[in-house]
């Protein structure tokens, strides 16, 4: 009997240098078109989703990553449209469900490229839960979920993520549920990566997601979309090209936390331990930049959580790597269980051995026990 | 210990031989009754009975000690012939408390042994199974042939010499009731102690106590002089030659799941949530890595069967298992494992319903349910196992169907057949067929949604292959190049094709299970766990010189040709289930037959005699 | 405007009188189709036709402008007849663009009515459409009456004095079209100008230039000679007296709902998460929250049930909705509910499956589902609704049927009947019956699983009941105290008494709803959605002479003993459904009769002329 | 037609004086007896759901609450069997789901006192999402988790708080899940009321349910809880009487963190925002007290966030209420909606003039529309 287990989890490297499509030869780098499938895009004029498929299939392009080895998984909501677009592997499942079943697949097959693409309502409202647990186990997922703050695909309703008030056609009178944080949640549930950025936002974007796909464990990012349909400027006030400058806080790790246009604003830890905006400089009433919060990925988490409370008006919008946390992933360790046990298996772990442990007993040729 | 095998073998021949006993072990959750019982059996099967079990236990973890609701039972038939079933009823009692005499005596026929450890008869514990007096002295017991022995004290006086607190004393005691009756049955003890001192090797203390507690019952059976008109010897079944264990349902679904596995050369991906009475199929496998299997326990029965999915898709052979309410649950995402048409097995271990219902006891209410508890027009293939040990035949072969023709299978099995034990002749493994799979490699021409034209299955094709990038989803999709399609004539064809392709399972039908003649007056119908008692009850018919014969279903879906030709050779057709006539109403529908029901919805099995009556009454 | 009645009299009297049209509307999503088919049903029903409408839009919000994908359609027939149906095909297709003549021309029969919209023929246009060349100019549409308009140009030019951007203006065509068919079928212009004004009363800029390109299109088309050949009157049907309103399902359902508490008296509570076609469901009922309905948006199906559970509990008026997969997903709960007996009534608004499947297509699939898609022996009155008006009826009875018997009800609706739309003739508020209901406050003697012997209800107590504090759950309950129990035979009781209860509700039934002769060669079994279709059929097969006879089912569970009798009256029994046999299944298990399947699996509705060609091959 | 709303929604208040069980009148007061039901309690010996069973039945008595007015809502679990020991309303529902069902309870019946019984399967694993929603929405429930760390019923296997490496029937060699913090899942999922006490404790554990039960909003209590059974002593290290000085840290609002037999250990800020345990006092090293961190029931939530992540060993393990935050219940915001809908609604919102509303005309004897 042949050892499977071994055999399979090599089988991708294994492969993958014959491969036609294959990006492994030199002189074979791929484009980002090569990125793109023959599939008309479905979205609506105007959705932000366009940004982001553009900016992934760019940076998967630069990455240099092989298209067999890439598998974008999705539940369901326009969003989760987006694997019929990346011409690579995709699996677009069913309602909030991606993270499971990408759990699955990655512990099954980890030297697979895995992307998990959501929703507000995929991933906060029906999927939350297996969100949260992926996230709790660190499978070396990269997590993106598109906060349009609404449920574009069933045609408007209001989401997890909605702002209380808002009027949708299942809320005639607006909404009077408390929103949802979706990095407060991604903290919460002991996440090891977490970021935002915004779609329209090429360049940052990219580098988020660069930063997502580099990290080992779950990655969690938040991009803030646009639905021009349904939920048009939901984040104007801080995507706004005149106000972004205040309003936009740029994480940079080691760096103070200091916005403005010439960083002239900062955020420094006030009385009771909470944040407060304050002038940055030498004059009266301002503050030195060495006063002001120091962005650290890796402080405990509840500096990351104060992060994800900073919320307009009151203050900037972080924008970044909120937290980046090394911890093993979840399928290295249920991988080294099982390699570990298979490579410690004697000669004898047979499948005739196996079904003769245990008490056996002889019957002879007289059907009489020996 | 001194008893050697030629003194066994003297005594033996001093007593009565009978063809079979049922003995009930029962007691308190705490009194380690399953524990007893699997031992004794196991006595039983190494001296070459046939054996047939049937535990049975309370939903909570220990209700309170002495209280009706903590009563935990186990039930073994040994026999010379064949074991088909637990048994009616007991022959033996073994009541460690009053809640224990209490909650099965009823079971016992008149005439029946009954030991009680009368140690455990006191006030309290009277009161707390609800009798004012006790029933050991007012005449409640009068039909029966009473042994009253105070286990509790005798076993504490055996561990005299030893350091254990009293509580840990008293903890022991089910092991001289084991002793007694190995003493009774002829057992072997010096085998036992072996056992009793591997089982507990790293707690030597106990595992000293334990022995010490075993043959004082042995020794007080041997000496005390009131058991010898009770000693029974069970003579050996006629088996056929071949290397056996004792195996349960659960534990033989998991090695069959191992064997499917290094089969098809393939790593084994088992996610589930724990639930009664699917859990130890989850811990058995857990214990299999070193052959390859990963075990994911999930979130939930949805994470569950979605990472299942997930590892399908991603080449493994996938399981996810569960009992009723969870395989409730899994029903969006088995939807979109068939639209998808990815290889899977999805277990069922069914338990009484509906909602949380009976979560320890058997029943056969879900067969309804998988095949048709998920939205739209979604058929699978849906097989199920009989016996304990068919458990792993079915096993394999639900991963060879879902390996073939690329699709989720559903394997129903019960907690009868999951916690129920019986000796299982080991196959000899270079017989077992290798399931033949393999992933598409070559791009050239590839289509998502081409079919093999014999079975119909699709490509398993799996990430990391070059040049076969593709998506799948559980939108409709195009019959030919997988992209979403909403055409309607084209998903009026994907649901015939995969309506086909599930019928396209029946080629691997085979015969079906059957004994007694071709034609006649009843065919007893049935499937699942309930084989044991139709096989028996259709040859007590046979015997009695009826024309009964009994059709035993493993394919649930498709159900297949050969039935209703079968179906129209006799007169009557009865089908006999645990439920209110599920498979009935199937054969019914297809078949137009006017199948009768035989239902029985008591989370418990059939009773052989209840069989033999219900076919009786169509004669 | 101009036109007075008067005119418009006199314009009618030159007209072709038809007893019927059919009407489709075609353009891309963003040409706003569904508004202009809704405009042009109501205008038909005011004018007293009878009508029946088939919006058809894609599974995108907006697919891309000009894309085969993103092609929404509108098919309204109006009839001085009965218009059991949307129309078997176009008499007139309106396509805006050449993605929408693409995907629609091939169900325009030939000589059948085209108005293109040429302006949108453009090169990028028609390659969008895979079309190579125009096919207005190729010979593709000779075999049709094609008349070729640029309504993008006189749209914009009858907006020239307006200050709206060329894109808003752009947008207004679909009034333009909806203007010309107003002319060509002599609807009254000036209750549409009302209409336009009072839609876009917030937006006057908006109100202005669509009621401008509305007239300019009626204005064309009296202007232009060339639409005199093919102008049309359709005479009023002949209502029963009455005040009337259009009405589509899911608007139907809502408002039974509602009418179903004010007729116990009681609450409503609606919880549901969104899915396509269930949302419009939440989103009317939200609406009336100053008829004391509460919503409340779950986080998923789940929830969804669990809240409706919590509320049912507390003694509102509980409904939960959803589609295929959110039903399967609502399952567990479902159980709960049946287990612990509250009312509660689940509503299924079914979509193409398996799986996601085609959300926004009709199909009759979920029937084998909510009535078995439950772990355990779990059945529940299920009752279908016929038509848009008739889902108005069928959520009172559901919610009487739950009050009345204190159990969950499931109501199966499908796509087809939530989006289309039918006038529906108000009834008489003060006619409509009561809705008894009453919670237990007397505890004298209370326990929780007494029943009253008619309904075998048990009663339905709230919390907040001073002296009637119990636990319910979902484990067995013992058949009176309710408490815990695991008694096999009480387990046995128990499943009896639920399924009797079930069995009960056949006393609600009623006379079964019937065309036709008594008996005969074929009876057309049907139910939900397909009525109209069904019914035209049987009675298109009596005009010719046939014995042919149509029932169509509310109750699917219980069946009742009515049907048995009728189905034996018949030579051959036709059980067309739009799904691959689900209710022929239920027919031939119960009664044994060799039912015939006619199926259709498209996503799409009968048309009549299939029925009649399946009932045709029996004869 | 009547109007059924107001009359339901004051349904509990109109009958609860003339109940025989209802402890309205005076001299009536109830004892804890009155709050056990007939039913034999069925967790094993030893197990510590007994002593939250009684310390919850002697509260509700002291308090002096209605039976009638009072429901337990559970999932599954040893925990979950909580209702049927209390004599008052009682719903034992299936797993996980137990918050949904309270919330339609709630809503719908706003004047009963809710409280939901769960346990760290039940609630943080199957259950996860519709907790994480309930408290988002801040349904006025009170929510008690008993976290034994373990999967009780199903006999043993490790749950999503045990500690990495538990060896349990489903991991015979360890688990290598990151355990989940309920607290921290609490707070991101933005709880207004989080608290933390033990089983055995009775006198804390009852001040902790009484400050949950008043309370306006969701109120999350994690209990410490031993499951003698599958995992004895898995809060031993912290339970402990001889270390539990200086391993709880018993939180006061408004006092400076302190712990150990005489105070004489605290918790101040140090340096990159780290929690840091010092001495108290003003000797060598030591610290005054107000140096210290100091307790802010309402502080911004990432101070509950550093509660919460402080942890055994490094540090004591905060008891009592973490976070008591005002905010607006959801059944109260959406009662004001149907109440004001109803109570601006005209003589004319009847069921006739509902069903005339839209276009509608009439047709005439004739059969032809007027
Ligand atoms: C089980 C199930 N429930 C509900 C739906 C309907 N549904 C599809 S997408 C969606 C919400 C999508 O919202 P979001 O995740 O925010 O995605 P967006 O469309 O905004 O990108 C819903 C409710 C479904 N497809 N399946
Ligand atoms: C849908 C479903 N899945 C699984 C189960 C089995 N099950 C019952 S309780 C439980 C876990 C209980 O753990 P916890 O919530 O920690 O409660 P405890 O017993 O420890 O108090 C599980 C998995 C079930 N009853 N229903
Ligand atoms: S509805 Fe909104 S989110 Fe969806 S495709 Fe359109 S713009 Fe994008
Ligand atoms: S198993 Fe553990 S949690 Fe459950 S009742 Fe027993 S001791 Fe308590
Ligand atoms: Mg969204
Ligand atoms: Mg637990």
């Amino acid at each position: 009997m042949k050892q499977p287990v071994e055999k399979n989890r090599k089988a991708g490297g294994e492969e993958n240098g014959s491969g036609k499509n294959g990006a492994g030869g030199p002189g074979l780098k791929l484009t980002k078109k090569d990125f793109a499938t023959d599939q008309d895009v479905r979205w609506c004029p105007g959705c932000g989703d366009y940004a982001i498929l553009s900016t992934t299939q760019k940076l998967l392009a630069d990455l240099g990553v092989r298209r067999e080895d890439t598998v974008f998984v999705s539940g369901i909501g326009c969003s989760s449209r987006f694997p019929y677009y990346m011409n690579t592997y995709g699996f677009h499942s069913i309602h909030g469900r991606a993270p499971a079943i990408a759990t699955g697949l990655k512990v099954a097959r980890p030297e697979l490229d895995v992307w998990v693409i959501t929703g507000d309502g995929d991933g906060l409202s029906i999927g939350g839960n297996h969100l949260m647990h992926a996230l709790r186990r660190n499978v070396d997922l990269n997590i993106i979920l598109f906060n349009n703050k609404i449920y574009g695909l069933t045609k408007g309703q209001y989401s997890p993520t909605s702002e209380p008030g808002t009027r949708a056609p299942s809320t005639p009178h607006g909404s009077v549920d408390h929103p949802a944080n979706p990095l407060s949640i991604a903290l919460g549930a002991g996440a090891t990566f977490v970021a935002r950025a915004i779609d329209v936002d090429a360049k940052h974007l990219g580098e988020v997601f660069a930063r997502a796909h580099a990290h080992k464990g779950t990655s969690f990012v938040e991009v803030l979309q646009n639905c021009p349909v349904f939920n048009d400027d939901a984040w104007a006030p801080i995507v706004d090209r005149e106000h972004k400058s205040v309003r936009q806080l740029r994480l940079a790790h080691g760096q103070p936390l200091r916005f403005g246009k010439d960083g002239e604003l900062g955020i420094r830890l006030g009385a009771g331990l909470a944040p407060e905006v304050v002038a940055v400089g030498d004059g009266d009433g301002e503050v030195p930049p060495s006063a002001l919060l120091h962005h650290d990925e890796r402080a405990p988490t509840h500096y990351a959580h104060l992060l994800a409370e900073l919320a307009h008006p009151a203050f900037p919008v972080p924008l970044g790597v909120l937290r980046a946390e090394d911890r093993p992933s979840y399928e290295a360790l249920v991988g080294e269980q099982v390699e570990g046990a298979v490579s410690a298996r004697g000669e004898d772990a047979t499948l005739h051995n196996l079904l003769h442990s245990g008490m056996t007993w002889e019957v002879g040729d007289d059907g009489l026990p020996r | 210990m001194s008893t050697t095998a030629e003194s066994r073998e003297s005594q033996k021949a001093s007593r009565t031989r009978v063809d079979n006993v049922v003995v009930r072990f029962a007691g308190d959750s705490g009194d380690g009754m399953q524990l007893t019982g699997t031992e004794f059996t196991k006595a039983a099967a190494t001296a070459g009975n046939d054996i047939a079990t049937l535990p049975d236990f309370p939903a909570e973890i220990r209700a309170p000690a002495g209280s009706l609701a903590g009563v935990s039972g186990f039930q073994v038939h040994f026999a010379s012939g064949a074991a088909q079933t637990p048994g009616d009823e007991p022959d033996v009692l073994v009541a460690m408390n009053p809640a224990a005499l209490r909650a099965n005596l009823a079971d016992l026929p008149e005439g029946g042994i009954l030991i009680a450890n009368i140690g455990a008869f006191t006030k309290p514990n009277l009161k707390k199974a609800g009798y004012d007096e006790n029933p050991l002295e007012n005449g409640t017991v009068d039909r029966y042939r009473v042994y009253a022995v105070d286990i509790s004290k005798l076993t504490t006086a055996a561990l005299d010499e030893t350091d254990l607190s009293s509580k840990e004393k008293a903890r022991c005691k089910n092991f001289f009731a084991l002793g007694l009756m190995f003493w009774m049955y002829s057992r072997d003890p010096q085998r036992e102690v072996a056992h009793i001192e591997a089982k507990f090797a790293s707690k030597p203390r106990l595992a000293d106590a334990n022995a010490r507690a075993f043959k004082a019952g042995y020794y007080y059976g041997e000496t005390a002089e009131v058991f010898q008109d009770v000693v029974y010897e069970v003579e050996p079944a006629a088996f056929e030659p071949g290397v056996y264990r004792n195996i349960s349902g659960n534990e033989a679904l998991a090695l069959g799941l191992v064997a499917a596995g290094q089969l098809a050369d393939k790593p084994v991906f088992y996610s589930g949530y724990p639930i009664t009475p699917a859990s130890t199929l989850l811990h058995s496998l857990s214990g299999y890595k070193h052959y390859g299997v990963t075990t994911f326990q999930a979130e939930d029965e949805i994470a569950g069967v979605g990472a299942a999915i997930g590892a399908a898709y991603g080449g493994h052979i996938a399981v996810t298992a569960s009992s009723g309410p969870g395989i409730a649950l899994k029903a969006e995402g088995v939807g979109l494992a068939a639209m998808t048409e990815v290889p899977l097995v999805i277990v069922d271990v069914q338990r009484g319903g509906p909602s949380t219902g009976l979560p320890t006891k058997t029943e056969q209410s879900d067969l309804l349910q998988v095949l048709f508890g998920r939205n739209g027009e979604c058929p699978l293939p849906v097989l199920a196992a009989s016996t304990p040990s068919d458990a792993f035949d079915t096993a394999i072969e639900a991963v060879r169907i879902a390996i073939t023709y690329v699709t989720p299978v559903v394997l129903l099995s019960d907690g009868y057949i999951a916690n129920g034990a019986e000796p299982w002749r080991l196959p000899d493994v270079s017989s077992l067929p290798a399931i033949a799979s393999s992933h598409r490699r070559d791009p050239e021409g590839f289509q998502v949604y081409q079919r093999d034209p014999e079975t119909l299955a699709r490509d398993w094709v799996v990430p990391g292959t070059p040049g076969l990038e593709h998506r799948i989803g559980g939108l409709e999709k195009d019959a030919l190049t997988g992209n979403v399609s909403y055409d309607p004539l084209n998903h009026e064809r994907m649901t015939h094709v995969r309506s086909e392709k599930v019928e396209r399972v029946a080629r691997e039908i085979g015969p079906l299970a059957h004994t007694g003649p071709d034609e006649g007056d009843v065919l007893v119908v049935g499937w699942g766990g309930t084989y044991g008692a139709l096989r028996q009850a259709a040859q007590e018919m046979q015997r009695r010189g009826h024309r009964v014969a009994h059709t035993h279903l493993r394919y649930m879906n498709p159900l297949g040709e050969e039935l209703g030709e079968r179906l129209s050779r006799f007169r009557r057709v009865l089908v006999p289930e645990l439920n209110m006539g599920q498979l009935r109403l199937l054969i019914r529908a297809r078949y137009l037959v006017d199948a009768i029901g035989f239902n029985k919805v008591q989370g418990q099995p059939f009773k052989v005699s209840e069989v033999v009556d219900a076919i009786s009454d169509l004669l």
